[in-house]
């Protein structure tokens, strides 16, 4: 085994931005080699530049040892790099059929054989357990199949270096299971793989070499026999990192919002809801489990007012909403951390305070007259503080939001969310793409929410997440709820049983 | 760094101006002129006297409301392509006012010049809530609507022009009479008011979007409805009074037209003010202060190319070709100072330097 | 009867031009390029047209070169959206301004100005045997000249493009999401300058038609506004040839209806029959409705190395 | 520079023409630039023009060719009616030609009207004479009072030649789309079955023509030139207007010192109109009665 890909003093500056500098990074044939760094550290960036979205501002690549020049993704594709990327580069308007086919030269014919080529994909997926439904559009599936499909095109262009940026994170821990084994199978293949991830114990399971990056630099290259999950996040962090325990108090509270028999086309089994009921009391953390796309979705939009159940009710705060839309649900005090927060939760080409602010402008705090005039000082000053209590990474304030990493996007968005103060916060992969560091911070965060006296619904595809932080966990599997348990001390056995639908408990 | 920066946004469009009439002048030679004397008329016509000055800025007025009327939808999110439907719709609604209720009831001029002025913005508006509203609950493409609105505003107006409201046998309608004219600033300075107005106007929008929650959720709607809708706010609510407004805007513009400078309707009246409108907004960067000067520019060429026309026999195409290759050469300039290469490379030059 | 064939006929005739460059523009839109610039490429494909034509004395040369001068002029468009990635709307103006202006320039200094407009050669219809003979339609669709069949085949290639091709469902992704087709190693540039030179030519086409298979001469208001009537109605036929082929023909056809209203109602104000199209479509649209929106990344300057 | 006035006066005279439509219509544009440039080619005037010029902008333009010392200024229509009226007072030097308008009570402005009636009258009775349908056609560009005036005699006309006739008119709504005038008169084709086509919408016109040409039999009169060589199997004649001798007129009224204040009339009688070349389809016995009847319009005696 040499070294496969080799990258010499790489540095890639936007404007004044330096997202990497000097990076020296080696990676040999046939090894999973991970990158682990903050949010921000650069990672996404760096891997950009490897597939020819991006040109180094300086620096080499090698790929066994010959020089190379990557100006275009369709020279990295030449080269057999493939890449599943953080932000999706799925066309939303198209099929997943089309999705994975886009671009493919593998025969030369003029027009798409879908027959052919289905029955191919459709080999492919069973072999590797990501089963999709090929013809429906991306619009309609949920983030957890647009990642299989994601996954799905790379493996189908069969490239030889493979980079996955974050592809776990918003997977379930079965789901990565068999990820991993793809990846497995592919490292025996003689394949290379390149894998982002804040998880560490995925790290710990599938790395070969782990390069660690602080602040757009590289800090150290490590064996993954030669470290542990403390070591890493010391590097990572640059000082000792404690993870949070929570304790998880029985719930007195009264009920903020309840759930009563709740239908919403429950005919489309993967994206209604059926006969779902539920309550969650002040102080409690109510997490759901599930693969994603078994209607964690909908449940979000229904509590959070963006749809209106086909029969059922809604009670919050002990009255039955008639009227749904987000505002009715904004003012009665629910907060919601979206699960897209490119599509849903934030507003990219406005900046960082815009983004903080828009929610309550109209209060007293930010402007006078409900509106009339604005008070930039106010906002401005509040901004600042958020950024710094959150530790959002950033150049200011007045920053792009759609330029900030994925993880410190995720940040602007818990911050707005959570500062106003809510009774009921309904939070969706509140922690995806954050970083240890990051994630420890929100969990803390939704725990003292909690404590406050405020309701939670945490709907997460991480079941770790889900049982660190929830005092009671159901799991939704098919538009319905199948059974509920304690969050202390939960029956994981049973859990992930039913998260695959395999049991229903009474 | 910042003062270098501003260096080259304003010296860029300079050269490119510059390169656009090294071109028009190439042309202008092989017709056999003189380019220098033809781009000495431009100026002149444009801004060389007091008179060329007003004439400059009155045509302004009318882009400056169509242009504003563009920036205020397109901030959000929809593109008004109909700002010349609504802008003839004020006109006419204006004229009915001020040449027909006279004749019905005597009121004093400044009441009727009032109730023309909202007369104005009501039917403008009406003509943008057509395509707000067909958009937000029918779903309906709006670019489209307002284009074909524009044609059924153009041929109404044809035939009030030829018909109902013909005056003397000439396609025209009557005029508006001397006390319901907008005040001239002074004799030698032929610049009415109605030029202030819009100035006027553009600030409110320019503090309207920046400086009140409602702008800002307007942005935020431009930039994301989805996310808009998250936050709780009423989008299809904010596309149909944004569209109200744009039309009101537009249709302001018709009345101040119509009391202001042109005094009456005839064909061809209004005609190219939206799409010039559109090109204008996005030359001042959806900003209403950008907005306003690239008016300016845009009607400075106008001005100028008459006078560079009659003065030195140049045909009107080749002032034409001068003129589009002057805004394709300023925006191509200012577009290639945004590119993250060039951007990069000015980065590194200043650093050497 | 007769009346009936003539009014299909008409409208074949009249839906001609307006359906070339509607499917130009279809090209550009679908990669993401808004062009309102068709009436400026369309009057400058009108006059080389018509002006090759004329000299060589072969109205088929005269199309070709519409063709081309379609394209050279619309890669003013091209450079500058795509490698500058200026604002289309903005250069959409410009040609406006530009073509027909140069138009003018380049007719006038051929011919000067003379006392009536100057007459060209022709197409005439190539009447296709038994097609042709098929009562009521027949004439309409298979007795017209030779650039109505290569229009047929250009609607039935641009369909089978955009549904069954590869390079079609390439050419689709560019439009709705430049970034995610970059990505897959599209080449994203070059589909979109293949957008504007076969959005150019066909636009180039639609002109040149006019001046030569339409009527035989050149008058500087020959394009009057047939660009932005396309451009509706590829936002009418929901950016897909089929439905742009069905759009532009009602369209043609409700224009072929008004004209002969007009004349047998002529009390009526012409101004007021003449609305018809447009609230005819008006009515068409809003009773249907469209929910789509149009290709995602429609109208956006692509900048690499930017969200 | 040619802003000086008395200098300029002093060489050579000066004319302009402002218009709103292109000069190269070749039609009614076209023929009031050629006559202007002919009456300056006799005169020795200077000549400029500006074409496709917005009504809200005639007065400056006017303004800026009185202010560059041009001598006449000719606006070849009735919609400068008013921009006239508001300048002419100012410039008292300048002379300014109406065309097809009256403005009254100012001393520098000449009127100048060719007559409209006539024109009509000979439209219409050759066309009365030419149909073998019974069914003629008018196509007009916009409602001008003159074009409004043409149809009416054209109806008048052929109505008296051939009581049998009905006439069939539409408006183009544009002087230059010449695609919609082969559009136009197919349709009128076709559905009223009409032979002879009159137009006045110049590029229209030659549009209407080749509508024509598709089918057998159809015929059109065409104005203001004579251009039968353009199509001489569908034009039967041409009704002409030579308004070079009407701009004459006021030019040498100008060089004496009298200019304006008066309209100054064209008509058959004064040579301004005239019949043109007739053409191969029309028959020699057309020819010889509407000939008859081109006198009896030109001395008064054919409708009363
Ligand atoms: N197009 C861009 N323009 C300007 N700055 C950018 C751009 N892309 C990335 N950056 C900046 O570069 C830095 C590195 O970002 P990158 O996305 O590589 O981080 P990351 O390590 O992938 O983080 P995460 O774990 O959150 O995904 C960040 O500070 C980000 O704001
Ligand atoms: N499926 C999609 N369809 C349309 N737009 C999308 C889609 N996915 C992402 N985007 C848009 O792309 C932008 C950012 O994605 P991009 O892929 O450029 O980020 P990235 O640089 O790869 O991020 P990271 O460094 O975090 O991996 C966002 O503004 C988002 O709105
Ligand atoms: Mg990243
Ligand atoms: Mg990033």
């Amino acid at each position: 085994m040499g070294t496969f890909l080799r990258m010499e003093n790489v540095t890639k500056s936007f404007g004044k931005v330096v997202a990497n500098k000097n990076i020296n990074l080696s990676i040999e044939k046939g090894e999973v080699h991970t990158l682990l760094g903050e949010n921000g550290a650069g990672k996404s960036t760096l891997m950009n530049v490897l597939i020819g979205l991006y040109q180094p501002t300086e620096g080499d690549i090698f790929i066994n040892d010959v020089k190379v020049k990557i100006d275009s993704p369709a020279k990295a594709v030449k080269l057999g790099i493939g890449m599943v990327h953080q932000h999706f580069m799925l066309v939303e308007d198209m099929t997943v059929f089309e999705n994975i086919i886009l671009g493919i030269t593998k025969d030369s014919s003029v027009f798409i054989k879908a027959e052919a080529i289905k029955k191919e994909i459709l080999e492919l997926s069973e072999s590797y357990g990501l089963n999709i439904d090929m013809d429906k559009r991306i619009e309609d599936i949920s983030i957890g199949e647009q990642q299989r499909v994601e996954i799905l095109k790379v493996l189908y262009r069969g490239a030889e270096l493979l980079i996955l940026d974050e592809p776990t994170a918003v997977l379930t821990d079965e789901e990565a299971e068999s990820l991993f084994d793809i990846i497995k199978r592919l490292v025996a293949e003689n394949k290379t793989v390149i894998f982002i991830s804040h998880k560490m114990r995925e790290i710990m399971k599938i790395s070969d070499h782990i390069t660690v990056l602080r602040s757009g630099e590289v800090v150290t290259t490590v064996k993954k026999e030669e470290t542990d999950p403390d070591i890493l996040a010391s590097l990572m962090v640059g000082h000792e990192f404690v993870p949070s325990k929570f304790d998880k108090p029985v719930a007195q509270g009264e009920v903020m919002i309840s759930l009563d028999h709740i239908c919403y086309h429950k005919e489309m089994k993967h994206s209604g809801l059926n006969n779902l009921s539920l309550e969650i009391k002040r102080g409690e953390v109510l997490g759901i489990a599930g693969v994603d796309g078994n209607g964690q979705s909908q449940l979000a939009q229904l509590v959070t007012g963006l749809i209106e159940p086909d029969e059922g009710e809604v009670i919050l705060k002990a009255k039955k909403i008639s009227n749904f839309g987000s505002l009715e649900f904004i003012t009665s005090g629910v907060s919601h951390v979206p699960e897209d927060r490119n599509k849903m939760g934030l507003v990219g080409d406005m900046s960082i305070s815009e983004n903080l602010v828009l929610k309550s402008i109209e209060s007293e705090q930010f402007s006078y007259f409900r509106g009339l005039k604005l008070k930039k000082k106010n906002i401005d000053a509040y901004a600042k503080n958020l950024v710094e209590k959150y530790d959002i990474r950033c150049s200011s304030p007045e920053q792009a939001v759609k330029n900030l990493s994925g993880g410190n996007q995720q940040k602007v968005i818990i911050a707005r969310e959570l500062e106003a103060k809510p009774d009921l916060l309904i939070a969706v992969h509140p922690t995806r793409g954050l970083d240890i560091g990051a994630t420890n911070f929100v969990h803390e965060c939704i725990i003292s929410a909690r404590d406050s006296g405020c309701a939670v619904l945490l709907i997460s595809a991480d079941l770790d997440e889900v049982l660190k932080l929830s005092t009671q966990i159901s799991v939704m599997y098919e538009g319905r709820l199948m059974g509920s348990y304690p969050g202390d001390n939960p029956p994981i056995k049973q859990i992930s049983l039913a998260m695959a639908g395999k049991q229903i408990l009474n | 760094m910042r003062l270098q920066e501003t260096f080259f946004k304003v010296a860029i469009p300079l050269i490119a101006i510059l390169l656009a009439f090294l071109v028009g002048g190439m042309i202008i030679v092989a017709i056999g002129k003189s380019p220098m004397e033809a781009y000495l008329f431009l100026f002149k016509g444009s801004f060389g006297s007091e008179a060329a000055l007003a004439t400059t800025l009155v045509k302004a007025t009318p882009l400056i409301f169509t242009g504003l009327a563009a920036t205020f939808a397109y901030r959000c999110g929809v593109f008004n392509l109909g700002a010349e439907g609504q802008f003839i719709m004020g006109s006419i609604a204006s004229i009915m006012v001020a040449t027909l209720l006279p004749k019905a009831v005597a009121l004093p001029a400044p009441i009727i010049f009032i109730i023309s002025m909202i007369a104005g913005i009501v039917f403008g508006g009406f003509w943008g809530a057509l395509p707000g509203m067909l958009k937000v609950w029918r779903g309906l493409n709006e670019l489209i609507v307002s284009i074909l609105l524009n044609y059924v505003a153009t041929l109404f107006m044809s035939y009030l022009v030829n018909g109902p409201m013909m005056e003397r046998n000439i396609p025209q309608t009557a005029a508006v009479g001397d006390q319901l004219r907008i005040p001239l600033l002074s004799n030698t300075m032929r610049l009415h008011y109605g030029f202030f107005a819009a100035l006027l106007v553009a600030l409110l929008i320019h503090y309207f979007l920046f400086q009140t929650s409602k702008g800002l959720q307007l942005r935020s709607v431009g930039l994301n409805q989805m996310a808009s809708k998250v936050y709780g706010i009423n989008v299809s609510r904010f596309v149909l009074i944004s569209f109200i407004i744009s039309g009101a805007i537009a249709g302001l513009g018709g009345s101040i037209e119509v009391h202001g400078y042109s005094f009456r309707l005839m064909p061809g009246y209004g005609s190219g003010f939206g799409f010039d409108g559109v090109a204008i907004a996005l030359i001042g960067q959806l900003n209403p202060i950008g907005t306003v000067i690239a008016a300016c520019f845009y009607a400075a060429l106008r001005t100028g190319a008459n006078m560079m026309q009659v003065a030195s026999g140049i045909p009107t195409s080749v002032v034409a070709i001068v003129q589009a290759l002057v805004i394709i050469f300023v925006i191509a300039g200012t577009a290639l100072t945004n590119l993250p290469k060039t951007k990069a490379l000015l980065l590194k030059v200043f650093k050497e330097v | 009867m007769d009346f009936l064939q003539e009014l299909l006929t008409a409208t074949v005739r009249m839906t001609t031009p307006l359906l070339f460059v509607a499917l130009g523009e279809l090209y550009s839109e679908r990669v993401g390029l808004v062009n309102i610039g068709l009436d400026g490429i369309m009057t400058f494909g009108a006059s080389v047209g018509f002006m090759v034509g004329f000299f060589t004395g072969n109205p088929y040369l005269g199309l070709l070169a519409g063709a081309l001068a379609g394209v050279s002029i619309n890669m003013i468009f091209a450079f500058c959206t795509i490698t500058l990635s200026a604002e289309q709307i903005i250069y959409g103006m410009a040609l406006n301004i530009l073509a027909p202006a140069l138009s003018t320039f380049l007719y006038r200094m051929a011919f000067g100005i003379q006392a009536s407009l100057i007459q060209g050669p022709s197409l005439q219809n190539i009447p296709i045997p038994l097609l042709s003979d098929i009562p009521i339609i027949g004439k309409a669709l298979f007795d017209q000249t030779f650039v109505v069949y290569i229009l047929y085949i250009i609607v039935i290639a641009t369909m089978i493009f955009f549904n069954k091709t590869k390079l079609g469902l390439n050419y689709k992704a560019v439009g709705e999401y430049p970034k995610a087709a970059e990505s897959l190693g599209i080449n994203v540039f070059l589909l979109k300058y293949i957008g504007c030179i076969l959005c150019g030519a066909l636009a180039g086409l639609g002109g040149a038609f006019l001046t030569t298979g339409y009527i035989n001469t050149y008058s500087e208001g020959i394009v009057s506004g047939r660009g932005f009537i396309a451009l509706s109605a590829v936002i009418f036929g929901r950016w897909m040839p089929s439905g742009v082929v069905i759009a532009t023909l009602l369209f043609g056809f409700s224009d072929a209806l008004q004209l002969r209203l007009q004349i047998l109602s002529p009390s009526t104000p012409y101004q007021l029959v003449s609305m018809l199209p447009y609230v005819f479509t008006l009515v068409a649209l809003a009773v249907f409705g469209i929910k789509k929106a149009g290709p995602k990344a429609n109208g956006k300057p692509y900048l690499r190395e930017q969200h | 520079n040619s802003g000086d006035n008395n200098e300029a006066s002093a060489q050579k005279h000066k004319i302009a023409m402002v218009t709103d439509a292109p000069i190269a219509d070749g039609g009614w544009t076209t023929a009031c630039y050629h006559a202007m440039l002919d009456a300056a080619k006799k005169n020795g005037y200077e000549t400029a023009y500006s074409e496709n010029v917005k009504q809200a902008d005639y007065v400056s333009m006017f303004k800026q060719y009185a202010d560059l010392g041009y001598d006449l200024i000719f606006a070849p229509g009735a919609q400068y009616s008013d921009a006239i009226k508001e300048l002419a007072p100012q410039y008292p030097k300048v002379g300014f030609i109406l065309l097809n308008g009256t403005v009254e009570g100012i001393d520098n402005v000449a009127n100048v009207m060719p007559n409209a009636q006539q024109i009509g009258y000979l439209a219409g009775a050759l066309a009365g004479l030419q149909t073998k349908t019974n069914s003629i056609g008018f196509i007009g560009g916009m409602e001008l009072d003159t074009t409004k005036t043409k149809l009416a005699s054209y109806e008048a006309a052929a109505k008296k030649v051939n009581p049998n006739v009905s006439v069939t008119n539409a408006y183009a709504g544009t002087f230059d789309d010449s695609a919609k005038g082969k559009e136009i008169a197919t349709s009128m084709v076709s559905t009223k079955n009409v032979d002879v086509i009159f137009g006045d919408a110049s590029a229209v016109d030659a549009g209407a023509r080749q509508g024509l040409k598709t089918s057998k039999d159809r015929y059109a009169i065409a104005q203001p030139g004579d251009f039968l060589k353009d199509d001489p199997e569908t034009i039967i004649s041409s009704i002409c207007t030579d308004n070079s001798a009407l701009i004459d007129v006021c030019m040498q009224d100008f060089a004496a010192g009298k200019f304006g204040g008066k309209t100054v009339y064209g008509d058959l009688s004064n040579g301004c109109l005239s019949v043109g070349q007739f053409g191969q389809n029309c028959p020699k016995e057309v020819q010889d009665e509407f000939l008859k009847i081109v006198e009896q319009i030109k001395d008064g005696s054919f409708i009363k």
